[in-house]
């Protein structure tokens, strides 16, 4: 093993022998300084290596001939070297990045950069206090020195403030140090073994706030803001990376001297500083600024994950902290670069680098990764941390970190979709140094496959779990196909995939084949809707694939990681897939907020659960496990978020109208049922152990008003993809009403609605992308008399909103009859009585669909439209043919669906058909059913008897009265229809949750605004900060 | 106001956390088991009197090494920053007596510097003390001879190569296997001697070559004038 | 004995410490922060470490005030520029 | 010695609070150096043993007792390496604080705010 002491030779060898290099040529000293930087990393490579090769322990090495307590000494363990390794690889690829500028610089620029690099590791391993200080002067002084490398009177000043805080801060560190070595007689961590206790406690406590100064805590960090913001993009980053990596490690290693009171007053502030920086970033239209913000926040994330993970095996504590330390290393190194790159200050500017396409894919990437996204590194950080939190009772740190990563989800995003979709000139494009894109590209690759290291070495997931991701990149590589083959390929490929799952599960639960019959095969017809693209569209068949096959691991899932992973991907291909929409800017970012929302809600959830035996899937597993009422609410809030029931169902109508025409139908067929999916889960442990009733009444409630408003305000849109939109949310209503009753029939009717809903609502949103294609509107009144023009489309729309509204003899009525059936039975009276108002509100819009589309006057404009292209018919019938075929024979689907829901009640109720057989007498299905058809069928005959005397008029034949109005559809019936309605609705007809989610969002960004106002710019008021800080958190402590 | 009360509880509030600390001080009666491993050491293994020397030097050789740094690193940022581009004469003129005088006092100065880096370990100052009396020695002269230009190349020559070789001296210890800056490469010698304490003497005298040359060096880009033509340029 | 002198010492450092902040002038305030560390010195003498009193003598004292005179000296000159 | 100790003490605190108070940044600057000379006062007063004497063991101490005559030389230590590293600081602070001036021509630091929130 080379001596350490190596890293610091080599750097202050350069450093001094760099001003004659120098004078000889500029050449030989920017290759010394590339070597140095290099010889680092080769030589902490080579520990790495030896330390995973054997077990070594912890070395140390001592200087000047001497053992530890009276020299100096190094100490070198795995630990070490896995963040020397990373430090110096980053700090050897910013030296290549900043190379062209070193070139134009004064040569100190290098020495300087050497020297950051230099102190950074000498604090790592050095393991005498004293000498700790020396090096953080060693690196808080180059880093001040360099930070001028961009001179500019904000990078000035910014670096004088810098100088006053870090002044303070080593007046603090250095008065701590000498006082440990009186009151302990040693400077060296390893033989200090007394207790800081009462007056001692000063200490300890002087030299964790200098650190704590230097780490850039909230509210004692607003000189930090100032530097990123100003300084060289190359710059930032080793300050953001290496300088703040050196000082966390060192806060690691004092750790054990500072009482357990103050290590959680710091754990804390180390979540508020995650959590206030990011609220701070939501308001911030800086791109640099705001990459401060992220950074000062990872920073307070890993303070806070050293300090709360402290008592747990040294393996997972390396995967929580070294997961959020090497996931913020590489997207903060990568965005940062980014940055010198682009060389715009405003967020929207950055749209620019649309002109360089794996910039913009490496862009994404980090944004990704820093949102804690699988397969990168923080993802399995935040998981476990997240867990082990949990176990420790540290409710407020979950909160603190959670609600903190929200909001920077939510910047990074709303950055992400601004810089992806905005529109750029063409002037404003500019030519990226392609060395630097280059090394950019390498980077995002390296944090991709660490991620995917971690995923198949930690955790060793089966093949079938990384599916989504390597189906995304295979088909990123075959991208240059034409559509229409790249659709035929995952036809086939999901055809296999299909067959090879079932193989699979077909022993295991039969709930899983139902939903894979819902997730698969209805990708499957769906995806041939697809087939009619005749573009390339690049990039569309790896992101629906990726979605597809999360699906299907949903389906597998065996533990609650292997779902919350697939749950992840699945959203991460969904949002994309959305964001693909032409104006979906607003609701993508909706969607993903949402999700991002649901998802911790659900990592919580997971959190608190028993954790499962045995590796059959969660389906069978959480039958034997008993859920705490905690882990039920929150995961079934956090499925029904993606359900989008009352109350958090505001992105689900803006998803479905703004995504692309054949991705609507995936959203709302499938997509929807992944929560219906989780939401069973929940249930099935809930059924199986101790029935939490008191849970799922209000549950049913929930979805019974789901099913009524959804109907309600499905029937007052005008856009038709906006009006399937709500009614999807009303039908998932009826399923989360239905399966909430916990009942044998209950359950049988949600699975039967379930399967129904899939198919037709594919076919009415397939309808419609049919129409839209043809019409290029979604608006409804300004279509209309569609009928002759599409009169395939026109069938299948009828009979799917026969379907939906439950006339006999469609399917639909064996649904709706199930359905109030098991309401009944289950004495669910009053929510019977509400369901049925709301199908009554659904006619409304099932008319106003069929009606303002097809039927009545045709338009002008429409005169030489033609039926649907073949791509959309065709799936549009499979799942017709379907949907008559389950009419016809109502006991093919009833009997499995009984067998199913039978596993779970013990009951004696008998399905036969539509007739329900129970104790206490039976339902006749069959008789209502002809009933029903008798009161339509009467006035059909009416109908036709004398169809024969109504006057023919030609589609066009109209004669408009007196002038032609401004916007002649807006004073047609089918505008704004049911306004009368409305008003009668009153004040209940106003968008309440839509204001209160728009008021939420909106009193974030105040508070945001508000705090960020500490941060005046005044060097000397950032010192009060400090000092108020030492004096405040002391007494908070004591 | 706000701000003036709050820098009043602030300061109050840090004398309230200091306060425990004055009020339980006891002066101890013993030297810490390290400092006494340190006096017998400094005597029996390293033959230096002094004990300040020994431990800077030797025992705690790698803290006055980053010290060394620090100090080049800070050379290095006033010079990065300053940026001189060319000297401007002023209108002072000096007599020819002070002259005279100064350039006298200089040679004693320098004398006196290099004593007191020489003999290091055997009475109080050593590299640091005497690195600044040489600057000082500099400092004299530029305030003398206003044609006296230091030259920075020989400053740089200077700085560059004294640290160079106190790095070497530490690495010979290194591959020697006796411990990186490890005194114990030269012969220890008789004590109390000038040539003993092995290279403690030689490592304080580089010490103070190299801090004179980067004092003067900070002095030196301090004092001198920037053309105000270059600040017209920047400025537009 | 020491301690007579010390108080003494003591009691002239921090008035010139407070003569230092509430000086008009920047050049008496400069001197006297470096009084302050040539006082020190004395101190460091009378507390057994000669090492330190010269440092700080040369150093602390000396040096930095010449450092911090021609910085002022820097600044003001830029202000004449400036006229 | 208690007493250099609370000199120490109150030098620091009289340095912070014209760092926090002054708005001249020399003055600022010369808060800090006051600070930072009581820090090394605070120290060397930690390193003092009552009625000894300095760490050199020359003819006048009696070598073989040598640990019962001197004072702590580790504080001492300490101090040299911390007077310099103080002096680096000081010397990087007024350059930026010069160079500062040569922009706006401004002593008061409320005139260096243009980066916020």
């Amino acid at each position: 093993m080379v001596n350490p002491l190596y890293l610091i030779i080599i750097s202050l060898m350069a450093g001094f022998v760099l001003p004659l290099l120098d004078r000889v040529n500029r050449k030989l000293s920017l290759a010394t300084f590339i070597g140095v930087l290099l010889a680092n990393t080769v030589i902490t490579g080579f520990w790495m290596h030896g330390f995973i090769q054997a077990d070594l322990g912890t070395l140390s090495f001592s200087t000047a001939g001497f053992t530890a307590p009276l020299s100096i000494n190094f100490q070198l363990g795995i630990l070490e070297a896995f963040v020397l390794l990373a430090i110096n690889l980053i700090g050897l690829l910013t030296g290549i990045y900043l190379l062209k500028k070193f070139n134009e610089s004064p040569l100190a620029g290098m020495i300087l950069f050497i020297m950051v690099v230099m102190g950074a590791n000498g604090l790592i391993l050095t393991r005498d206090l004293f000498n700790a200080f020396v090096f953080m002067e060693i690196l808080s002084i180059s880093t001040i020195a360099i930070i001028t490398l961009k001179r500019t009177n904000e990078s000035l000043s910014s670096g004088f403030k810098y100088m006053l805080a870090s002044g303070i801060a080593s007046i603090f560190f250095l008065l701590g140090v000498v006082f440990i070595y009186f009151f302990s007689g040693s400077l060296n961590l390893d033989f200090i073994n007394i207790n800081f206790t009462d007056y001692r406690l000063i200490a300890v406590y002087m030299v964790a706030i200098a650190l704590l100064i230097e780490l850039k805590m909230f509210p004692v960090n607003g000189w930090a803001l100032d530097v990123y913001e100003s300084t060289d993009a190359g710059v930032a980053t080793i300050i953001s990376v290496i300088n703040s990596t050196a000082i966390a490690f060192m806060f690691y290693k004092i750790m054990p001297l500072l009482p357990s009171n103050f290590l959680y007053i710091f754990g804390i502030i180390g979540a508020l500083t995650y959590l206030m920086s990011n609220l701070m970033g939501l308001k911030q239209e800086n791109a640099r600024r705001l990459l401060g913000y992220s950074s000062i926040g990872q920073m307070g994330l890993l303070l806070a994950s050293i300090i709360f993970t402290a008592g747990l095996e040294p393996v997972l504590r390396i995967m929580i902290v070294g997961g959020f330390f090497l996931n913020h290393l590489i997207a903060k190194t990568g965005l940062f670069w980014i940055s010198g790159l682009i060389k715009k200050e405003k967020l929207k500017d950055w749209r620019v680098i649309r002109s360089n396409k794996s910039l913009m894919i490496m862009f994404g990437i980090f944004i990704f990764a820093l949102s804690g996204f699988p397969p990168f590194a923080g993802f399995w950080a935040k998981w476990e941390f997240v867990k082990s939190l949990l176990a420790g009772q540290n409710i407020l740190i979950i909160a603190l970190i959670l609600l903190g990563s929200l909001f920077e989800v939510i910047y990074m995003f709303r950055w992400f979709i601004q810089t992806v979709k905005g529109e750029y000139k063409e002037d404003e494009l500019s030519i990226m140094p392609s060395g630097k894109v280059i090394l950019t590209t390498l980077l995002g690759t390296l944090g991709f496959g660490l991620g995917i290291l971690i995923m198949k070495n930690y955790y060793g997931f089966n093949f079938l779990f990384t599916l989504p991701i390597l189906s995304l990149l295979f088909i990123y590589l075959i991208d240059f196909l034409p559509a229409k083959i790249k659709g035929i390929m995952s036809l086939g490929g999901l055809a296999y995939y299909g067959y090879y799952l079932y193989t699979l599960v077909q022993f295991e639960n039969p709930i899983q084949i139902l939903f894979g019959v819902i997730f698969l095969v209805g990708s499957g017809v769906n995806l041939i809707s697809t087939l009619n693209r005749s573009e390339i569209s690049k990039g569309f068949y790896g992101l629906l694939m990726m979605m597809i096959f999360s699906f299907g691991s949903l389906l597998i899932a065996r533990s609650y990681l292997e779902f919350f992973l697939s749950w992840e991907l699945m959203t991460i291909a969904s949002f994309l897939l959305i964001l693909r929409g032409k104006n979906a800017q607003k609701a993508s970012l909706m969607y993903m907020i949402f999700s991002i929302a649901g998802a911790y809600l659900m990592m919580v959830g997971f959190g608190f659960a028993p954790e499962l035996i045995g590796s059959s899937a969660l389906i069978t597993g959480l039958t034997y496990v008993q859920l705490p009422l905690i882990s039920i609410i929150l995961l079934a809030l956090g499925f029904m978020i993606k359900s989008g029931v009352l109350g958090v169902h505001v992105w689900l109508p803006e998803a479905h109208a703004e995504a692309e025409a054949d991705v609507s139908s995936f959203i709302s067929a499938i997509l929807l049922k992944a929560g219906i999916w989780g939401f069973l889960l929940v249930a099935i442990s809930v059924v199986w152990n101790a029935p939490q009733f008191d849970v799922y009444y209000w549950m049913g409630w929930l979805g019974v008003f789901t099913a009524l408003v959804g109907a309600f305000l499905a029937s007052f849109q005008e856009d038709a993809k906006r009006l399937l939109a709500y009614s999807s949310m009303s039908q998932v209503g009826y399923i989360i009403a239905a399966i909430s009753m916990l009942s044998h029939l209950g359950w049988v009717s949600a699975f039967y609605l379930s399967l129904n809903h899939m198919m037709f609502k594919s076919a009415l949103f397939i309808a419609i992308a049919g129409v839209y294609y043809r019409t290029h509107t979604r608006n409804m009144y300004e279509m209309g008399g569609l009928i002759k023009k599409m009169p395939l489309s026109f069938i299948s729309v009828l009979i799917s909103i026969i379907a939906v509204s439950g006339v006999p003899p469609l399917s639909g009525f064996g649904s709706k009859w199930l359905m109030y059936s098991s309401f009944i039975e289950r004495g669910w009276y009053l929510q019977a009585a509400v369901l049925f108002f709301a199908s009554a509100v659904s006619f409304l819009y099932l008319y106003r669909l069929i009606h303002t589309i097809f039927l009545g006057q045709a338009k002008y404009e429409h005169k030489d439209v033609k039926e649907a292209p073949v791509w959309f018919i065709i799936p549009q019938y499979i799942f017709i043919g379907a949907i008559m075929v389950l009419s016809t024979f109502p006991n093919l689907l009833i009997k499995p669906l009984s067998a199913m829901a039978s596993q779970y009640f013990n009951s004696n109720i008998v399905i036969d058909g539509y007739n329900v057989y129970s104790s206490y007498g039976h339902w006749n299905g069959n008789l209502i059913m002809l009933v029903t058809m008798g009161v339509f069928i009467v006035p059909l005959f009416f109908l036709i008897l004398f169809i024969g005397k109504i006057t023919k008029v030609k589609q066009f034949n109209i004669v408009y009265a007196a002038e032609r109005p401004e916007s002649p559809q807006t004073t047609h019936v089918a505008h704004n229809m049911y306004a009368h309605y409305r008003k009668a609705l009153g004040g209940w007809g106003k968008p309440r949750i839509w204001d209160f989610w728009h008021g939420s969002a909106e009193w974030a960004h105040t508070m945001g605004d508000f705090f960020r106002r500490i941060y005046s710019g005044n060097g000397q008021t950032y010192l009060l900060h400090i000092i108020l800080f030492f004096v405040v958190v002391f007494f908070l402590g004591v | 106001m706000i701000n003036k009360l709050l820098i009043i509880i602030g300061i109050i509030g840090m004398l309230l956390i200091l306060l425990p600390i004055l009020v339980n001080f006891q002066s101890p009666t013993n030297l810490s088991a390290l400092a006494e491993e340190y006096v017998r050491g400094s005597v029996n293994d390293l033959k230096s009197p002094n004990v300040v020397t020994s431990v800077v030097v030797t025992y705690r050789g790698l803290d006055t090494l980053g010290e060394v740094t620090v100090l080049f690193l800070a050379t290095l940022g006033v010079g990065f920053l300053l940026e001189n581009k060319k000297n401007k004469s002023t209108q002072r003129t000096v007599s020819e007596n002070i002259r005279t005088t100064s350039s006298f006092l200089v040679s004693l100065i320098m004398v006196l510097g290099i004593y007191i880096f020489t003999h290091g370990h055997l009475s109080p100052g050593g590299g640091f003390q005497g690195g600044v009396v040489i600057a000082s020695g500099f400092l004299l002269l530029i305030l003398s001879d206003l044609d006296f230009k230091i030259s920075h190349a020989i400053l740089r020559f200077v700085e560059s190569i004294s640290g160079l070789v106190y790095v070497l001296i530490g690495l010979i210890g290194l591959v020697l296997t006796i411990g990186f800056l490890n005194p114990a490469i030269l012969p220890l010698g008789k004590y109390g001697d000038l040539f003993s304490a092995g290279a403690i003497p030689l490592i304080y005298s580089l010490i103070g070559l190299k801090v004179g040359s980067e004092l003067t060096n900070i002095i030196a880009t301090m004092g001198s004038d920037r053309s105000s033509e270059s600040v017209v340029k920047e400025e537009r | 004995m020491n301690s007579l002198i010390i108080i003494g010492l003591g009691v002239i450092m921090i008035a010139a410490a407070i003569f230092t902040i509430y000086q008009k002038s920047i050049v008496s305030a400069i001197i006297s922060a470096g009084v302050i560390s040539l006082l020190a010195s004395v101190i460091y003498l009378i507390l057994g470490s000669p090492d330190v009193a010269m440092t700080e003598a040369s150093i602390g004292s000396a040096l930095t005030t010449v450092v911090f005179l021609y910085a002022l000296n820097r600044m003001r000159k830029e202000k004449k520029d400036d006229k | 010695m208690i007493e250099t100790l609370i000199l120490g003490f109150i030098l620091l605190l009289i340095g912070l609070y014209a760092m926090l108070s002054q708005k001249n940044i020399i003055k600022i600057i010369l808060g800090f150096s006051i600070a930072d000379t009581g820090v090394h006062i605070i120290i060397v007063s930690l390193g003092y043993l009552k009625g000894r004497r300095a760490p050199i063991l020359d003819s006048a101490v009696d070598i073989a007792n040598s640990v019962k005559e001197v004072v702590d030389p580790i504080p001492s230590a300490l101090v040299l390496t911390a007077i310099v590293i103080g002096l680096a600081t000081t010397a990087l602070m007024l350059v930026f604080a010069a160079e500062l001036h040569k922009r706006k021509a401004s002593f008061s630091i409320d005139d260096y705010k243009e980066l916020k929130w």
